[in-house]
């Protein structure tokens, strides 16, 4: 089971910041173990942000994006009350959803 | 600190109806393009997006450090006075796979968006801004990477 | 009859220590719980003081507390096991290294002054001490074996930016790098360097290397030029130089860091390539 | 002999003006960008949660543990660690009383706890206990007590491990930290002799270390630097460890904790 995602909202007037931690090892595919075999390719693929359920971003990821991945965006002409919810999905098919509130 | 994380309850309906429609969203509209990943180079990669060749813009901002102590981790953003974007593309050129992420944006979101990712050695860090009429622009930057520690 | 009551008082040292303590884990408690014991053994014995310790009272100097190194170099044996090439031995320290440990200010600082001014140094022990360490250091120092000094300069940059080598994850045999950026700055294009050491950027122009065929002939006449002999000295042995530098003996092993099998961190061919790079006029150090 | 050498000395002379500040200001900057979001925080919470879930052969969680402010008091109790415990006798740091407490109260063996590899298994658990421990000492002074003979003891020994030089390269922790505004590469030197540079140090561990992508504790900090000191390995939660926490977190007094920290 994946752990939870840290997510922290700043407001200010109608914009909030949404900043994301994710725990996930991202593993690049192109590292070596000790043995010398690369190890296999392990991301999240697709992230998608829903602000009252409504799609506000979806983004695609390779193995480029570095381990326990930070991703940063602001969502416009928002309101206390509004319920922000996003979800992960991995090419092994493991996914995350978890959701924060406006305050 | 403002930290409103929640746990997902796992056996609330609600929020499993918000996954399925998540992840039926992610297929349907976009589906990995997993060409993209594959492409070894820029070009091959704008060709495998069916990208026009980006244009160098100044309205595009790219924050980066200038240094990284560290490749694992660069963290990179990019804002842009452009109307109307409708993707973000953010490319490090000289690594072996050198697209990193896609973002799909929307009207309900400011045109910034920030995200750590890895660099293999010092490169241009690229980023591509797609407008909902099809124009293509580009900024970049150089982000060093230095080797670090004691055991060098 | 004296040596066998020491060794009656070492086993006496180390069997009221080692009692409760095979986890190492708990020897604190042991400690705690013995020493009054121990005090008093240590205050009747106090002619013996040294015999429970790797401490040479002569060497340490009178300032420290020899009950507390003997407890320190307990509580060391206690606590560390050997790892990969990383054996126990390397916890056995001689006479520099022992010195040093009493010597706390900091011996690596920019600044040109050094440690061994025998003007002030010679009118006490410690300054007499200093003095004999210091020349027992540069009694190891070899010349090279077919009378060259330098290598390639090349190389010698792969050296210097290569920190591996002697820790417990490098596997034995592997080639051992010189550190050198960790702490020094040296060429003008690599900017990961560290400020332990002084820069040597230009180390050989500023130091009338101005032209080939100035160096070709320091190449010749290595073996009395003054600069060749000073910087092949302190890469072998910067102990000779001062004593109590940070940089390590890159060249000599002294007989209590003979470890693995009396290897130096780096060959004698391995110094020559760093002389190179320092000297060298063509090298990125004198660009 | 001496003037001739005085003339090349290594030291000195061969200073050039260094780009030094132009490329430490980056540094900063990259630093600075991701202290915003600190992946250590992942951990905290893996930690919090690991506290108080029942585990062990046991089944207990750790809400009954005594970190010295009495059972199930995390808040403040990191900022007074190492100190001497009496119900077992002696100076422990946080790591070392974790496991008295996962051996006291959830049953696991505590030696088996010491032997396991730094990051896996129940030693992973560790780190993050620590990490969520730490966390909840955040903007408090350092108060390692030195009330008890014991603890004072400890220091002394910590101070002499310190100092102490051996090994193929003759290096002590002090070869590389006594000393303000140093580096090695372009990692920055903490003095650990200073308050300031004990409290960098002490404080800001554990920490997420970005080049292995993972948690690492006090004492896994610890080993390392013995490792890179050509120095044999220290045993997990060993008595040199400790007596070197105790150095390090007395010097540290009044400087605030800040962990869990983010290092390169």
């Amino acid at each position: 089971m994946s752990d939870p995602m840290r997510i922290r909202l700043q407001s200010q007037g109608e914009l909030t910041t949404v900043k994301i931690l994710m725990s996930h090892e991202m593993e690049s595919g192109q590292r070596k173990d000790d043995s010398g075999k690369i190890v296999p390719i392990w991301n999240i693929q697709d992230v998608i942000a829903t602000l009252n359920g409504k799609v506000v971003m979806t983004a695609e990821w390779g193995g480029g994006v570095s381990k326990n991945p930070f991703f940063q965006f602001v969502l416009k002409g928002t309101k206390a009350g509004d319920k922000l919810s996003v979800t992960w999905r991995d090419n092994r098919g493991d996914s995350r959803t978890d959701e924060a509130v406006i305050s | 600190m403002i930290n409103t994380r929640r746990e997902v309850l796992k056996k609330s309906a609600l929020i499993a109806g918000l996954l399925m429609q998540s992840l039926g969203y992610m297929r349907s509209a976009s589906g990995y393009q997993q060409n993209a990943f594959d492409a070894k180079t820029v070009l091959e990669l704008y060709k495998s997006l069916g990208l026009a060749m980006p244009v160098e813009s100044k309205q595009i901002v790219l924050t980066t450090p200038e240094i990284a102590e560290n490749g694992a981790v660069v963290q990179v953003a990019a804002n842009t006075s452009l109307p109307n974007i409708q993707r973000w593309i953010f490319l490090v050129e000289k690594n072996p796979v050198p697209l990193i992420a896609i973002f799909n944006m929307t009207e309900q979101v400011a045109p910034a968006v920030t995200l750590r990712c890895k660099f293999a050695q010092t490169s241009d860090f690229i980023a591509v801004a797609q407008l909902s009429d099809g124009k293509v622009y580009f900024s970049k930057k150089e982000v060093k990477v230095t080797l670090g520690g004691c055991g060098g | 009859m004296f040596k066998l009551a020491m060794n009656l008082l070492v086993r006496k040292c180390q069997s009221s220590k080692f009692a409760q303590v095979n986890t190492g884990y708990g020897v604190v408690r042991a400690i705690h719980s013995k020493k009054y014991l121990l005090s008093l053994i240590l205050v009747l014995a106090q002619p013996l003081l040294t015999s429970c310790s790797l401490f040479d009272q002569s060497v340490s100097g009178s300032s420290f507390d020899s009950h507390l190194i003997e407890q320190t170099h307990s509580v060391v044996a206690l606590s560390f096991e050997a790892k990969g090439q990383a054996g126990l031995d390397r916890l056995k320290q001689d006479r520099t290294q022992e010195f040093c440990s009493t010597q706390r200010g900091f011996k690596g600082s920019t600044s040109a002054t050094n440690a061994l001014d025998p003007q002030s140094s010679q009118n006490n022990s410690i300054g007499q001490l200093t003095e004999q360490l210091r020349l027992e250091n540069l009694a190891m120092i070899q010349q090279p074996k077919d009378g060259n000094y330098l290598g390639d300069f090349k190389r010698g940059e792969l050296i210097a930016q290569d920190g591996r080598g002697k820790t417990w994850t490098d596997p034995q045999g592997s080639v051992n790098g010189g550190n050198c950026y960790n702490c020094h700055r040296l060429s003008k294009n690599e900017i990961s360097y560290g400020s332990l050491g002084p820069s040597l950027y230009q180390y050989g122009k500023l130091r009338g290397i101005t032209s080939l065929d100035v160096y070709l002939t320091k190449v010749k006449e290595g073996a009395s030029d003054p600069l060749i002999q000073y910087t092949w000295g302190v890469l072998m042995n910067s102990k000779a130089y001062d004593l109590c530098t940070v940089m390590p003996r890159f060249g000599v092993t002294s007989s209590a860091s003979a470890h693995e099998q009396n290897s130096p961190i780096l060959t004698q061919e391995q110094i020559k390539d760093l002389m190179s790079l320092l000297l060298d006029p063509r090298s990125p150090v004198n660009d | 002999m001496l003037c001739i050498l005085g003339i090349y000395a290594l030291t000195g002379s061969a200073q050039t003006p260094q780009p030094k500040d132009t490329t430490d200001a980056a540094l900063a900057q990259y630093r600075q960008m991701l202290q915003e979001a600190n992946p250590a925080d992942l951990y905290v919470a893996k930690g919090q949660a690991l506290w108080a879930q029942a585990r062990g052969p046991k089944a207990q969680s750790l809400r009954t543990c005594d970190l010295g402010l009495g059972p199930g008091v995390v808040k403040g109790a990191w900022v007074r660690l190492p100190r001497y415990f009496s119900d077992t006798g002696r100076v422990q740091d946080l790591e070392s009383r974790l496991i008295t407490c996962m051996h006291d109260i959830q049953g696991f063996d505590e030696q088996e706890l010491i032997d396991l590899d730094f990051s896996k298994g129940e030693r992973l658990t560790i780190a993050q206990l620590a990490a969520y421990v730490s966390s909840e000492s955040e903007g408090m002074p350092f108060n390692v007590p030195q009330t008890n003979p014991v603890e004072r003891e400890m220091y002394a020994i910590g101070q002499e491990l310190f100092y102490m030089r051996a090994g193929t390269h003759d290096f002590s922790c002090a070869s590389c930290h006594t000393q303000d505004g140093r580096r090695i590469r372009l990692q920055d030197l903490p003095n650990l002799s200073t308050p300031a540079g004990a409290g960098f140090a002490f404080g800001t561990w554990p920490a997420y270390r970005i080049s292995t992508g993972s948690i690492w504790s006090m004492q896994q900090r610890l080993a390392d630097c013995f490792r890179q000191q050509r120095f044999p390995k220290p045993k997990f939660a060993s008595p040199a460890t400790i007596a070197l926490s105790v150095y390090l977190g007395v010097n540290a007094s009044g400087q605030v904790a800040q962990a869990p920290g983010l290092k390169r």
